[in-house]
């Protein structure tokens, strides 16, 4: 694994460093997929916000690599997971959909999530043990590290991974956290998408370490840095920890280094903090390109197959896009459901 | 029938519905070996061990939040905070994670979950082991918050709590741990509603309001009254989130006059949502002003005893109180 | 005389300020170099440097707790909250710190501090970004909580709030940022007091208090009702604490009838407090029961339209209520 | 200094260890009067207690040589003191003296922390700058941050001292407050008293670190056990740490290997959690038994010299005692002073 910035080099060497990690050609298919499908319904989204359709768009592009290659090493509908507002990425491994994404946006009444309640980005599917997020910064961290203990009292072989930015690191919810969870020798894995800014503040101004994985020093257990815009090593990583989660070991910390290539959102102007310069260059850096480039040297991705790929990816998109543009809206007198149990 | 006190009746049922449920787990600051600073959980660790009754490190926020996270994972949580003044650090966990958990999800992920908070005054507890809560709480959609005033409804509401498949605040006021004691039915498994009021005194000059230990002032007033030939109405809330706003508005339509007395500060105290309650519910039954007795708003009980003395409602106030209305 | 919206009048106010007073610095998350997520900071760090317009980490609760800090030593700290919402994490520090800080020491310390919290729903922020929370605030003695509706008040206001020596929530309503404008003197630093409400529209059948984004639905309420013969007083609060019952109580006694308008859950909202205070003072002078028109009570205003427009009182339902008043 | 418990012996050697600390005599000398009247204060109390004169005792025996190890670094009246309840002999060291101690035991009007308003232990003193505390544990740590960063932009050399138990580490607040003092350089000083319980919590229930300094791994600024119980060690990673503070260098966090040797308070049952004989072994290794040992050793303390502050210190524990019990409560219309500013 990376251990500083300056490591995060292109991987362009040829050789198979998916089968030491167990994972197989249709393994590494089905993450391309999913960080393709990903980007485009990703840049789909922008597109309709600047049409006016939708209100608003918050983006993870740029981040898909950390995401499936974290979220690929849990067990969908058994482990748990606990995404933040970038992680389509990770939603969509879990087991969302395309159209579960789309109906989130357009904040349509059968959207999994939340209904229309909540903005975009706020994933949840309880049939896929996708937690409800909320926004404040960092609070679903508590709630992994209580799914975890929860597992270890039922005696349940239950892994949580929980996803945030650096700047969650800065809060007290993420210390109190991690503490809590050292001492209980929990099973959870922390993985923080480390993409160098919180809105407009850069990762200087947030924490005074060099590396958000050194913070797992003052908790007793492993930090790890990874190249974030790298799947294999996010996933090698990823593997690791949450083997030795279920093996009853205890927590991991992982910092994925990566970095955003849009801006925070839909309502930012990012040209306030940062030079495009930068973000082109992050953009040559990016993870699916990175993927790319791997599975074509590895004889995996054949042009036929991209073109396939891209083909299907387009359906998908485009019938979410449809599907959740026609879809009812929630019903105004809704409004009062689910503050409490219905009464029976 | 078994006579109990309030923290006997706290412990035995939590240790009853840990014998019952083993989904049940308790944690907390000291909780564990020590039994709870107030004794509410004395003996449990030895019978059901470290992970359900756990000592937790000192964070209330983690508390709640774990809290959380296990009763999404299938665990029935009562997370104990030793004071209910030490709830404000995982102010945002009760109020933006447990609270809208149901509503955000749109009814899909749920928060069954039992916080314990030791509330209320008169114990040289200051400004920080004194306080009073509940306004907060009562407030925010998505929690219910019941205040049991006595051994009976103690048992009774902790297991609707317990039942319940949202998150609950369950306040014992401190001050009535060891002062009250009442009976206590064995073995069977009664509950007593949430959202019910009950009138625990009948009269029909005034109706008098309260809840924890304002509500024994409030009962011993309106004795002390009943020799001068007024006749007030004591109604115990029990429930502030649900509100049983029948109750209520039947008593005021019946006695005319209300009273509400509260140890919280009065300027947006829950008092102050029954008045308007009342107010606009009751206005064509109202003979006289709907009044408030509460704490001053200072920002919390002091130490000094001449202090805390003059900060609550006590038996004199709640009578001059009740009498002004009367005469009104 | 200029004619500003809201936030450029925060943001020049600030300027203006932080020119004359160098103990003045403020601190928050992207109020730096990109001037806050709403600009209210825009090109203050240029002008006045890293140190005296800081962006913070990204931590509520030591935002507050450090400007308490530089309070005690000397400085004026203005920390921003990005959004109200985001205030829940620092509400220990806000409430057991900054409010209890003059009480505890005994008059000794105190902090003078005015925390910017842009509040309040309409502009699709859904149940995260809208939230309502001055009730948690006016509740606490020993906080001033200060809600400036047009450009005029929301300068001197500002600026009353930094002469102050006591900590004071400055409440902006994020969607009157910009659709509100008005005249904003020049040069003259005048202050408007805190604890005084105006009477926006004098009337005579029923008054209507409210502040914030509801100030602006209870005027055009008001101008719809008042083609039909009805005659609506509307009072913009412009601080619930301290609360200008004399304005309150005033007006309703003129007219005997009061509504109360605010966007925050109904079941002990501010709103409660104001209804109960007309209850318990002006009770001789009402002709109809005191009623309340709020947001109803669910966890907070969700992100489709069709729920957030079902979620906030519009003018409809507020001419509704006031109409139903008017012929009571 | 110490590195772990194991290193935690009672120093034994004759070798001058003050004065290449540049301390003299007489700062030995104030230092351990400081302690003794500190103790002399606190059994009195215990004892004010049993007898029902006072309510509620919160104490700090065993931990004063921690305690006046590093508040002597500081400069009285010119840096700031951020005590928390166990520090009387901080609050001494900073300028408060016995009847303010006593005033405040009494809860009586005079008292120059709180005019009887908080219970016992919550120090605080305006013309010392000793800043009022509360009760809810952690919360003063962002206000010495905050006071440190005011220093830093009124380019004053104020440094700010800040002090707590080992439970705190584990709250929201003491993360947040050092990452942040970490980002600033600000000058303060971090003072965790590891008595080892909090209240009946054991230190390994609290954090799965071995020792409380290795949290400062996080924050990008040095973390320093010191032995709590030896005043020089601790005193000599104090004035390292103000230095460094005072220089612009940044935080310091100061671990104090500790243990207190009474109850966590009056209204505690320690038998519930501990051995009296661990409770015994602690008190062989007292700090002012360890500091009166050294200064014999030194030649320093002649047996004249102590039974001189012996009487000194009777004196005036019974003079505060005195005073205290014969001041006036506040009276009970004062409760609603000073909420706010008093209008002119
Ligand atoms: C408690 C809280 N404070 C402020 C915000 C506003 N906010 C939303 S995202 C964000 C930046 C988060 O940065 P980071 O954690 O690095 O995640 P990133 O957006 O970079 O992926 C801020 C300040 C919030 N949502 N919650
Ligand atoms: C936020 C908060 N939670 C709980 C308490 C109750 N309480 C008071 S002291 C204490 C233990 C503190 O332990 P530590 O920080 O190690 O300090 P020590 O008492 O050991 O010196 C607890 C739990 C409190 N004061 N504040
Ligand atoms: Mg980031
Ligand atoms: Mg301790």
């Amino acid at each position: 694994m990376a251990t500083t910035d300056q490591d995060l080099t292109t991987a362009t060497s040829m050789e198979d460093r998916h089968t030491p990690l167990g994972l197989s050609e249709e393994d590494l298919k089905r993450m391309y997929y999913t960080m393709v499908l990903a980007r485009s319904l990703d840049e789909r989204m922008w597109i309709l916000n600047r049409q006016g359709k939708v209100a608003f768009v918050i983006s993870g592009q740029g981040q898909e690599g950390a995401q499936v290659g974290s979220a690929y090493a849990l067990r969908p509908d058994k482990d748990f997971f606990l995404p933040y507002y970038r992680d389509l990425t990770v939603a969509l491994t879990a087991g969302m959909t395309a159209r579960d994404l789309m109906l989130a946006l357009f904040a349509k009444a059968e959207d999994p999530a939340s209904g229309g309640r909540q903005m975009p980005g706020h994933y949840g599917h309880r049939a896929h043990n996708v937690v409800s997020g909320s926004s404040p910064i960092a609070t679903q961290i508590p709630h992994a590290v209580g799914i975890a203990m929860a597992a270890q009292i039922k005696g349940e072989d239950t892994v949580a991974a929980v996803y945030f930015g650096e700047a969650a690191t800065s809060k007290g919810d993420f210390h109190e956290g991690l503490n809590f969870a050292g001492v209980l020798k929990a099973p959870v894995v922390f993985i923080c998408e480390n993409n160098r800014y919180a809105i407009s503040v850069p990762e200087k101004k947030q924490m005074s370490v060099q590396n958000v994985a050194d913070r797992a020093l003052g908790y007793g257990f492993p930090g790890v840095i990874t190249d974030g815009n790298d799947v294999l090593d996010v996933y090698k990583a990823a593997k690791t920890a949450v083997d030795r989660a279920r093996a009853g070991e205890g927590p991991t910390l992982i910092e994925c280094k990566t970095y955003r290539i849009v801006p925070h959102s839909s309502d930012d102007d990012e040209s306030r903090y940062r030079q495009k310069v930068e973000v082109e260059e992050w953009k040559q850096k990016g993870p699916i390109e990175r993927m790319r480039q791997y599975l074509r040297g590895q004889g995996i991705l054949t042009e036929d197959l991209e073109k396939n790929i891209q083909a299907r990816v387009m359906e998908e998109v485009n019938d979410a896009t449809e599907y959740a543009d026609k879809a009812p809206y929630p019903e105004p007198d809704t409004l009062t459901k689910h503050v409490f149990a219905e009464r029976s | 029938m078994p006579v109990k006190t309030i923290i006997q009746t706290v412990r035995d049922t939590l240790h009853e519905e840990m014998a019952r449920d083993e989904t049940i787990m308790i944690l907390g600051e000291d909780v564990g070996l020590a039994g709870g600073v107030f004794g509410a959980t004395k003996g449990l660790q030895a019978e059901f061990g470290e992970m359900r009754v756990m000592d937790t490190p000192l964070a209330e926020s983690v508390i709640i939040g774990a809290a959380i996270g296990a009763a999404l994972n299938g665990l029935k949580p009562i997370p104990e905070i030793q004071f209910a003044d030490f709830i404000l650090p995982a102010f945002d966990q009760v109020v933006s994670e447990a609270a809208r958990m149901r509503y955000r999800s749109n009814g899909t992920w749920n928060v069954p979950m039992v916080m314990r908070v030791p509330w209320g005054g008169g114990i040289h507890g200051a400004l920080y082991h004194s306080q009073s809560v509940e306004a907060f709480f009562a407030h925010v959609p998505g929690l219910k918050v019941v205040v049991p005033s006595d051994p009976y409804d103690t048992a009774g509401l902790l297991r609707s709590a317990i039942d319940d498949p949202d998150p609950v605040m369950f306040m014992e006021h401190k001050k009535t741990y060891r002062l009250v004691k009442g009976e206590v039915p064995d073995g069977d498994r009664y509950t007593v509603p949430i959202g019910k009021a009950e009138v625990k005194r009948e009269g029909t000059d005034v109706s008098v309001f309260a809840y924890g230990l304002m509500l024994y002032n409030s009962l011993q007033a309106a004795d002390a009254l009943a020799a001068q030939g007024v006749s007030a109405e004591v109604v115990d809330l029990r429930s502030l989130q649900p509100l049983d706003r029948d109750t209520i508005l039947e008593s005021v339509r019946k006695t005319g006059k209300a009273l509400i007395v509260y140890e919280d500060n009065l300027t947006g105290g829950f008092g102050a949502e029954i008045a308007a309650t009342i107010a606009q519910e009751a206005f064509d039954s109202l003979d006289a002003p709907v009044r408030r007795l509460a704490g001053p708003d200072v920002p919390a009980m002091p130490y000094a005893h001449t202090l805390e003395d003059q900060f609550l409602p006590d038996i004199e106030k709640i009578a001059t109180e009740i009498r002004l209305l009367a005469e009104y």
